[in-house]
């Protein structure tokens, strides 16, 4: 276990971002976002998540894929090459580390997608165990340890330090490469803080959140309930939770054309939007219960049935921004399992 | 999948000599979707539109795409061109090449490269264009003629030779019009009654002509073909149709202040009156404001003398509404105010007159009965100066920047009858130029100076001042170069005119353009003198531009002619340019419908099949016959429902889209 | 050291048929010429022209944008341009308050009989777009090279 | 290349604003001019040699000394022409050349005789402000 | 709050049984004591479940669309919110017949973000008393001023007074806020350089996510189909992709609602990057009052919006392109 104090962690920034690019959480217009750190930004550590999660990193909101262009009747495609320089990442939370897990189901899976997978190869993430966790967040039912958030390096603030341990092969290269900056330190006063921390976790209202209905195989048993009538209904069909979701992964293909070159990009969808899978004979579900249900069953019951884990985190994020309240944790309680009375 | 052609036209040196018209071709040939591109000399003779038409067989053209002129010029030539081939007339794009690129640039390649971008924006918005059908639409076989001057009774007069029905509408209680006022017209030097009189007489016992006098356009809806005019009757107090115009109550009448209005107000008429002698509709007419009766509730003696019982001093006014296949305007004109012109002491000195005011005293029916005197004391004149160009090609501000292009002609007359009248009289012209085109015109202004002597002056009068009996004119003659202190016993000022200030309120509900000088702008200055841009609305007099008398009545008879052109049809094309609802997108929220100024939207109740989702909603409802076209409620829609058929949003993002690149 | 390519701007100018088309056409005719930025897109009259067109072409790189239509009062349409002078009073201090160059946009009423002011206006026009220089605020990043 | 009268003309264009093309030579100027018969060259020939570029000949014309400045001409012109200011740009340009001042305030009062019009002497202290 | 509460769930499970209405839209408890959700409520015994509290911001009238279509909808108002209730009247989007309003009175909502922001954490309840609120919190209690958070558009509240209603609750309704300073942003924007401007909606719009809540949240903002959505509009785009996306599809929208929009703020309310979207709409107002007249859209539902009207005499766009800058 490594220690630096708090307080050199921009020597620490400048250090990785020196030959590499290096995101972390940053203060923008009064919102926290991944951003890229340039010497001399700030890292907060009070600031519990993001609002996009770190999926924003791996698999940006906007990305292009290809151009075309065009001279006369002449067509010529120009691919854009995925990623191939290496990235730190600093600061992620349990709950999105476990995100990028469910995320790297789908997208490693066959057929992979080499975008994201060149992100995953080359970039180094550094977790940040939470030291304050609010009162939307229930990862702890996920069976999630946010004092243990895991990636390639995990990291745990302790009093005026912050400890590192490295998990992989690439993590151990990253700290060895700023080992100057480092001292060796042992376990205790991790131990200590993640204790603290444990304590909290215990009193969060949704830590105890009964997942026991949803999962594997539950769909014939939760498509019809009459409940998703009455829950869809305050649901404006904004894209906000899927948006800020770590595990929502849906994407659109469009292109972009100014003059004689086209852009080809994609850009995060929402399962919430009407427009969404929008096929020559409409969409395939034309109401906002049909919607509504999709989302949740989708993280909940189908991603289990064919991953066997829940897309869900527990990172609290949909919970906080919803404009309307309406959240996976209401979805949860409503269809039963007990203390969700 | 489109297939384009494009055609290129030189114009012959018109555009070939700033655009290299051959490039242009070349480049286009290579845009994708095009698939055949030319360029010949005349796109629009008879050979050039056989190129159009052979390539659209040969190389089965879904649409095609002509840099030329102006749409404006040749859109519909092109557009019949297409259809001739078997081509929906409307999958033709024009790229103005011509108007908006070689007449304006010098630079051969910067001409060359704007002509490919203005062609690649047409391309543009013809692979999107759809075949539009143009609807049907009636026609009211009746048309309305407004102004009853020698405009409006000629085209009246024509209309109804023809056999259609034609009302007149008229603001004073008589037609006849500034014509009526005139003594003898040049260069002939006839009697002006005695050729207007006979024309008043026929338009009024012509049985398909209506007269409206006393009445005036309040309010005009509808389109082309299908008018909607309210008219207001202006309340008379006397029955028109039991008047006999026996004119006992004017000889009764104790109210004696009112200006004379057709004499200029150069002298006094009673209350009740009758315009003049020859006044059509021969019925007299009470001035509410003289009328001690209808003021004060006293007097009555016009009825108590009237032996058919055509007063009615309760009289209100009243509204009729008339349908319409085509209207004409002729309003006419009036002279300028000269409030603005103090040096000419006009305000000031009765014997500082306009020539319109001439004209009346030269009149045997006139306030003077015909007999030349100084309206200050009654006392023969010896002397008369005229001066020309009073307010206009003035651009100071004070007058009009036009010539009135009368006043030569009628300044020439005037000095002649004075000098063949009273050889006596002395007179003398202030002027700039002397314009005299026109068949006899400068015969006729030599004969004045060589017959007649009348002095000409080259120069311009600086004041005019009161000097005793008499005035004293400040001028100069600009030959000798000299000024000139002359002492005069009459100045007569010719007067720039301008449109009647009623054309201005017409032309805004008929939708007809006007110009800065408050003239009604016409279809094309050269080309189509007589029609106004709106369909359905011609011109005729005045109103769109000064003219003498011949001028005015070859006018009315050629927009005679237009608007029987008109009303022959029994059917009319319509624009199919129109605006057009989605239902699926549509909201039902009625701002595109505040937004019409047709009335063209309506909405109803209706079943929508929305991809397997049934739903009976309000939609907005376009009427076809009633769009014409403008496009507003297509912006005050947000969620793009209404589009303009022709002119879809897409197509001029499209155009956007090219001219950007 | 690069040599900066000269400022070409793109201009795009929205023309009502009836008018302001009409009188681009007049100056043609009466050979009053401006500079060849200006493109002309052709609509039935100014009201026709949806802000989003002008956030279009801007956009997609256009470095002004200018809109004529008849004067009002003499709308073709007889009320057309009155809504269009409310939309752009509107859209126009929008962009001022988002930050945009005013002398990016502009509404100018031209007649059919006004070549001599169609050609003034345009001159004027790309005289201050060539002062703003290229429209980087409203441009798309993509558009740019 | 301009020649020194083209030069001369842009100038008195630039201190009038006036363009002297406009003149459409009615001679309401000379009609209405209360100096017409001191002056050698006339309001109207003012504006026409200046549209011919003869500044020169205007300058050494003592015409430019005997417009009042009453403002008659620019008043009535038609056209907007305005030949009261033309003649001033033009004295103003003689004055300029001629040098240092040609005499002092304190002077005038001396100068003065029953025959200069009090308008001449109002005219003289005036600025235009175009 | 509590009394006005506990007389809503009476007065409205009486509505339900006496056949006023067959549902009531209002607001149902969430997972916390703040997060208020809207809901709509079809049994007397369900009424006893609704919620009314300082958490209560959400703007409801927009759910009337959808939900009022059939049989008759009982629906609580706050005093804003009548509003928009009035402007989707004025387009049709809902029939007055179908609608029963209970017009609640209102004396500012709350923004648990701003009393997070103030340092306090671990917060369990917030109960009003008077002008403060009285804060638990696992470490113990605190009292703020509530007047210190307010949510953004309790801030600068324009009505007290409901503008439509079949009843209140409470009977006495309340006044007009002449001065609510809801502008003074706006001038403060004004008043900065163009740069400052540019640079402020730079960073602002720049962390749009293009979620369409403000959209979507917006009651003015009613169509079927909207421009961005329709891929046959030919502006349809999801993306945030570079800057000025988002610019255009915040200035389109501001301009589709411009004249429409009543100021109820939901649009800032719900942006998960707290963007404040409001004051675009807010620009449009004030320009609008000071061009064509005082208009409040909303007020009564039969009125022409300004740009669906004009005047001979308005304004020419060149008083804003030839306005002196700053």
């Amino acid at each position: 276990m490594k220690k630096l104090a708090v307080k050199d962690l921009n020597k620490f920034f400048d250090a990785i971002s020196a030959d590499q690019l290096l995101y972390m959480p940053l203060e923008k217009g009064g919102s926290v976002n991944y951003g890229i750190y340039s010497r001399g930004d700030k890292y907060d550590p009070t600031v519990l998540h993001t609002v996009k999660s770190v999926k924003d990193v791996f698999f940006p909101q906007c990305e292009s894929m290809a151009s075309f262009v065009t001279a006369g009747k002449k067509f010529e495609v120009a691919p854009i090459a995925p990623v191939d320089q290496s990235f730190t990442v600093f600061g992620v939370r349990a709950c999105d580390v476990r995100g990028m897990e469910a995320l790297d189901k789908v997208f490693l899976s066959d057929p992979v997608d080499s975008y994201y997978a060149a992100r995953r190869a080359h970039g180094t993430v550094i977790s940040v165990a939470c030291s304050a966790p609010e009162e939307t967040c229930f990862c702890t039912a996920f069976g999630i340890d946010p004092t243990n958030p895991g990636a390639d390096i995990q990291a745990v603030i302790a009093g005026e330090d912050i400890l590192f341990s490295a998990n992989t092969e690439k993590g151990i290269a990253l700290l060895d490469k700023v080992a100057d900056l480092l001292s060796d330190t042992d376990d205790s006063a991790a131990d200590d803080a993640k204790a603290s921390i444990k304590e909290i976790l215990n009193k969060l209202p949704l830590a105890d959140i009964d997942l026991s209905a949803w999962g594997e195989g539950k769909t014939e048993e939760l498509f019809d309930r009459p409940e998703w009538d009455e829950l869809c209904k305050s649901c404006l069909g904004c894209g906000t939770c899927t948006y800020v979701c770590p595990t929502c992964q849906c994407y659109d293909i469009r292109d972009y054309k100014v003059g004689d070159k086209t852009t080809r990009y994609r850009c995060w969808d929402s399962c919430m939007y009407s427009d969404f899978t929008m096929a020559a004979h409409g969409t395939n579900r034309p109401d906002k219960k049909q919607r509504f249900r999709q989302r949740f069953m989708h993280k909940l019951v189908y991603f289990p049935d064919r991953y066997g884990m829940f897309s869900c985190v527990g990172c609290g994020r949909c919970v906080a921004k919803c404009p309307v309240s309406m959240n996976i944790v209401k979805v949860i309680k409503a269809m039963g399992g007990k203390n969700n009375g | 999948m489109q297939r384009i052609g494009v055609f290129v036209c030189w114009c012959g040196s018109n555009i070939a000599a700033t655009v290299d018209v051959e490039r242009v071709a070349q480049v286009m040939k290579n845009e994708p979707g095009v698939v055949f591109s030319t360029d010949y000399q005349y796109m629009c003779s008879e050979a050039g539109q056989a190129i159009i038409r052979n390539a659209i067989a040969e190389h089965k053209l879904t649409g095609i795409v002509v840099c030329s002129c102006s749409p404006r010029m040749h859109e519909a030539t092109f557009r019949k061109t297409a259809q001739r081939a078997g081509l929906n007339p409307y999958m033709v794009e024009i790229a103005n090449i011509r108007e908006q690129c070689s007449w304006i640039h010098k630079d051969k390649e910067e001409g060359t490269e704007k002509a490919i971008v203005l062609a690649r924006a047409a391309l543009a918005k013809v692979m999107l264009n759809a075949p539009l059908i143009a609807g049907q639409s009636s026609v009211t076989k009746r048309a309305l003629v407004i102004g009853g001057g020698i405009a409006g009774i000629q085209s009246a007069l024509d209309i109804a030779d023809a056999g259609y029905e034609v009302d007149i509408v008229e603001k004073e209680p008589t037609i006849g019009g500034k014509m009526s006022k005139l003594d003898k017209t040049f260069p002939t030097l006839d009697c002006s009654a005695c050729i207007l009189t006979p024309k008043m007489v026929d338009a009024a016992q012509n049985e398909k002509i209506t007269l409206y006098t006393y009445s005036e356009v309040e309010e005009v809806k509808g389109f082309v073909g299908n008018f909607n005019v309210k008219i207001r009757r202006k309340a008379r107090y006397v029955k028109e149709d039991v008047c006999t115009g026996c004119g006992a109550c004017m000889q009764k009448c104790p109210s004696k202040k009112g200006l004379n209005e057709f004499n200029l107000g150069l002298n006094k008429r009673t209350a009740i009156y009758i315009p003049f002698a020859q006044a059509i509709p021969n019925v007299a007419v009470i001035d509410a404001t003289q009328c001690i009766k209808i003021k004060n509730n006293k007097c009555g003696l016009c009825d108590t003398v009237c032996a058919a019982k055509a007063i009615d001093y309760n009289q209100q006014d009243e509204f009729i509404e008339r349908e319409y296949g085509a209207i004409v305007m002729a309003t006419g004109f009036n002279p300028i105010k000269l409030d603005k012109f103090n040096e000419y002491s006009y305000a000031e000195c009765p014997d500082v007159i306009t020539s319109l005011e001439l004209e009346r005293i030269m009149n045997a029916a006139g306030p003077t009965g015909g007999k030349l005197v100084k309206m200050s004391n009654g006392e023969h004149p010896h002397d008369i100066t005229f001066i020309q160009c009073v307010g206009s090609r003035d651009i100071s501000g004070r007058g009009k920047c036009y010539c009135s292009k009368i006043c030569c002609m009628y300044t020439a007359k005037h000095a002649m009858l004075i000098r063949d009248k009273y050889p006596d009289v002395n007179v003398h012209v202030f002027y700039i130029d002397v314009r005299t085109p026109g068949k006899n015109f400068d015969e006729f202004y030599r004969r004045a100076v060589e017959e007649y002597s009348v002095d000409y002056i080259k120069g311009q009068v600086g004041k005019v001042y009161p000097e005793g009996d008499h005035l004293v004119v400040q001028g100069v003659d600009m030959l000798a170069n000299e000024q000139i202190i002359h002492k005069t016993d009459m100045v007569v000022l010719a007067t720039a005119i301008e449109p009647d200030p009623t054309a201005r309120k017409i032309a805004s509900m008929l939708t007809a353009s006007i110009d800065t000088n408050d003239f009604i702008t016409e279809a094309h200055p050269k080309l189509r003198p007589v029609e106004s841009p709106t369909a359905g609305i011609f011109l005729s007099g005045v109103c769109q531009g000064p003219k003498d008398i011949p001028e005015t009545v070859a006018q009315a008879g050629a927009a005679a002619v237009k608007v029987l052109g008109l009303l022959s049809k029994d059917k009319l094309v319509t624009n199919p340019c129109v605006s057009q609802s989605n239902e699926l997108l549509c909201n039902g929220c009625s701002m595109c419908q505040n937004v019409c100024p047709y009335g063209a939207i309506g909405y109803e109740d209706k079943l929508i099949n929305d991809h397997g989702i049934r739903e009976t909603r309000r939609v907005a409802v376009v009427n076809e016959a009633l769009c014409q076209g403008c496009g507003a409620c297509t912006v005050t829609c947000p969620s793009g429902a209404m589009d303009l058929k022709g002119f879809t949003n897409k197509q001029i993002m499209a155009e956007v889209d090219a001219i950007c690149k | 050291m690069q040599v900066e390519k000269q400022f070409k701007p793109k201009i795009v100018a929205f023309c009502c048929n009836w008018c302001s088309y009409a009188g681009a056409d007049l100056a043609g005719s009466s050979r009053l010429s401006y500079p060849a930025d200006v493109k002309i897109i052709r609509v039935p009259c100014s009201c026709r022209v949806n802000p989003l067109f002008i956030l279009r072409a801007f956009e997609r790189g256009a470095d002004g944008v200018i809109l004529c239509g008849c004067h009002p009062g003499d709308c073709h349409y007889s009320t057309g341009n009155y809504y269009t002078r409310r939309r752009m009073t509107m859209l126009f201090s929008m962009l001022d308050y988002l930050g945009v160059e005013k002398g990016r946009t502009r509404v100018e009423w031209v007649s059919a009989a006004e070549g001599v002011k169609f050609s003034t206006v345009m001159n004027n026009f790309v005289a201050k777009i060539y002062e703003l220089g290229e429209n980087v605020k409203l441009g798309d990043l993509r558009c740019k090279k | 290349m301009h020649n020194n009268s083209d030069k001369q003309k842009d100038q008195v264009f630039r201190m009038t604003g006036v363009d002297t093309r406009k003149c459409m030579k009615c001679g309401k100027c000379s009609a209405s001019c209360p100096s017409f018969n001191e002056m050698q060259y006339r309001p109207h020939q003012f504006v026409d040699m200046v549209t011919k570029g003869r500044i020169e000949e205007l300058m050494a014309s003592p015409s430019i000394y005997h417009c009042l400045s009453c403002f008659a001409c620019v008043e009535r012109c038609p056209r907007g022409v305005e030949p009261a200011v033309v003649v001033e740009a033009i004295r103003n340009l003689a004055e300029r050349k001629q040098g240092g001042t040609y005499f002092s305030p304190d002077e005038v009062p001396e100068l003065i005789d029953g025959t200069v019009p009090q308008q001449a002497l109002v005219s003289a202290f005036r600025k235009y402000r175009k | 709050m509590q009394e006005i509460e506990k007389t809503l769930r009476s007065r409205c499970a009486e509505l339900i049984n006496n056949g006023t209405c067959d549902k009531v839209i209002a607001w149902d408890r969430g997972e916390f004591f703040y997060d208020n959700s809207p809901a709509t409520f079809a049994c007397a015994d369900c009424a006893q479940k609704l919620v009314y509290d300082c958490f209560c911001g959400a703007n409801l009238s927009k759910y009337l669309i959808q939900y009022a279509k059939e049989g008759k909808t009982a629906v609580l108002l706050k005093p804003c919110d009548t509003y928009s209730f009035n402007q989707l009247l004025t387009e049709h989007r809902i029939s007055r017949e179908n609608i029963y309003v209970i017009g609640v009175g209102c004396d500012g909502m709350v923004d648990i973000d701003k009393i997070r922001a103030m340092g306090i954490k671990g917060i369990t309840a917030v109960k009003e008393d008077g002008e403060d609120l009285v804060v638990s919190t696992l470490y113990g209690e605190k009292t703020v001023k509530k007047a210190d958070c307010l949510l953004e558009k309790c801030v600068s509240c324009k009505s007290k007074k409901h503008y439509v209603f079949d009843e209140l609750i409470p009977e006495a309704d309340g006044e007009d806020v002449k001065e609510n300073g809801r502008f003074d942003m706006v001038e403060k924007l004004e008043a900065m350089t163009a740069e400052e401007r540019f640079e402020f909606w730079q960073e602002q719009l720049s962390k749009c996510i293009r979620c369409n809540a403000c959209r979507n949240a917006c009651p003015a903002c009613t169509c079927r189909k909207c421009v961005f959505d329709n891929p046959h509009s030919g502006v349809a785009s999801k993306a945030n992709a570079d800057s000025f996306e988002e610019k255009m599809f915040h200035i389109v929208r501001a301009f589709h609602v411009a004249g429409r929009c009543t100021d109820c703020g939901e649009c800032s309310r719900v942006c998960p990057q707290n963007i404040p979207l409001h004051l675009l709409n807010r620009k449009f107002i004030k320009e609008i009052n000071e061009f064509y007249g005082e208009y409040q859209a909303g007020e009564t539902a039969d009125q022409r919006g300004p740009l669906v009207n004009y005047t001979t005499e308005d304004a020419e766009p060149t008083a804003v392109s030839d306005r002196g800058d700053n």
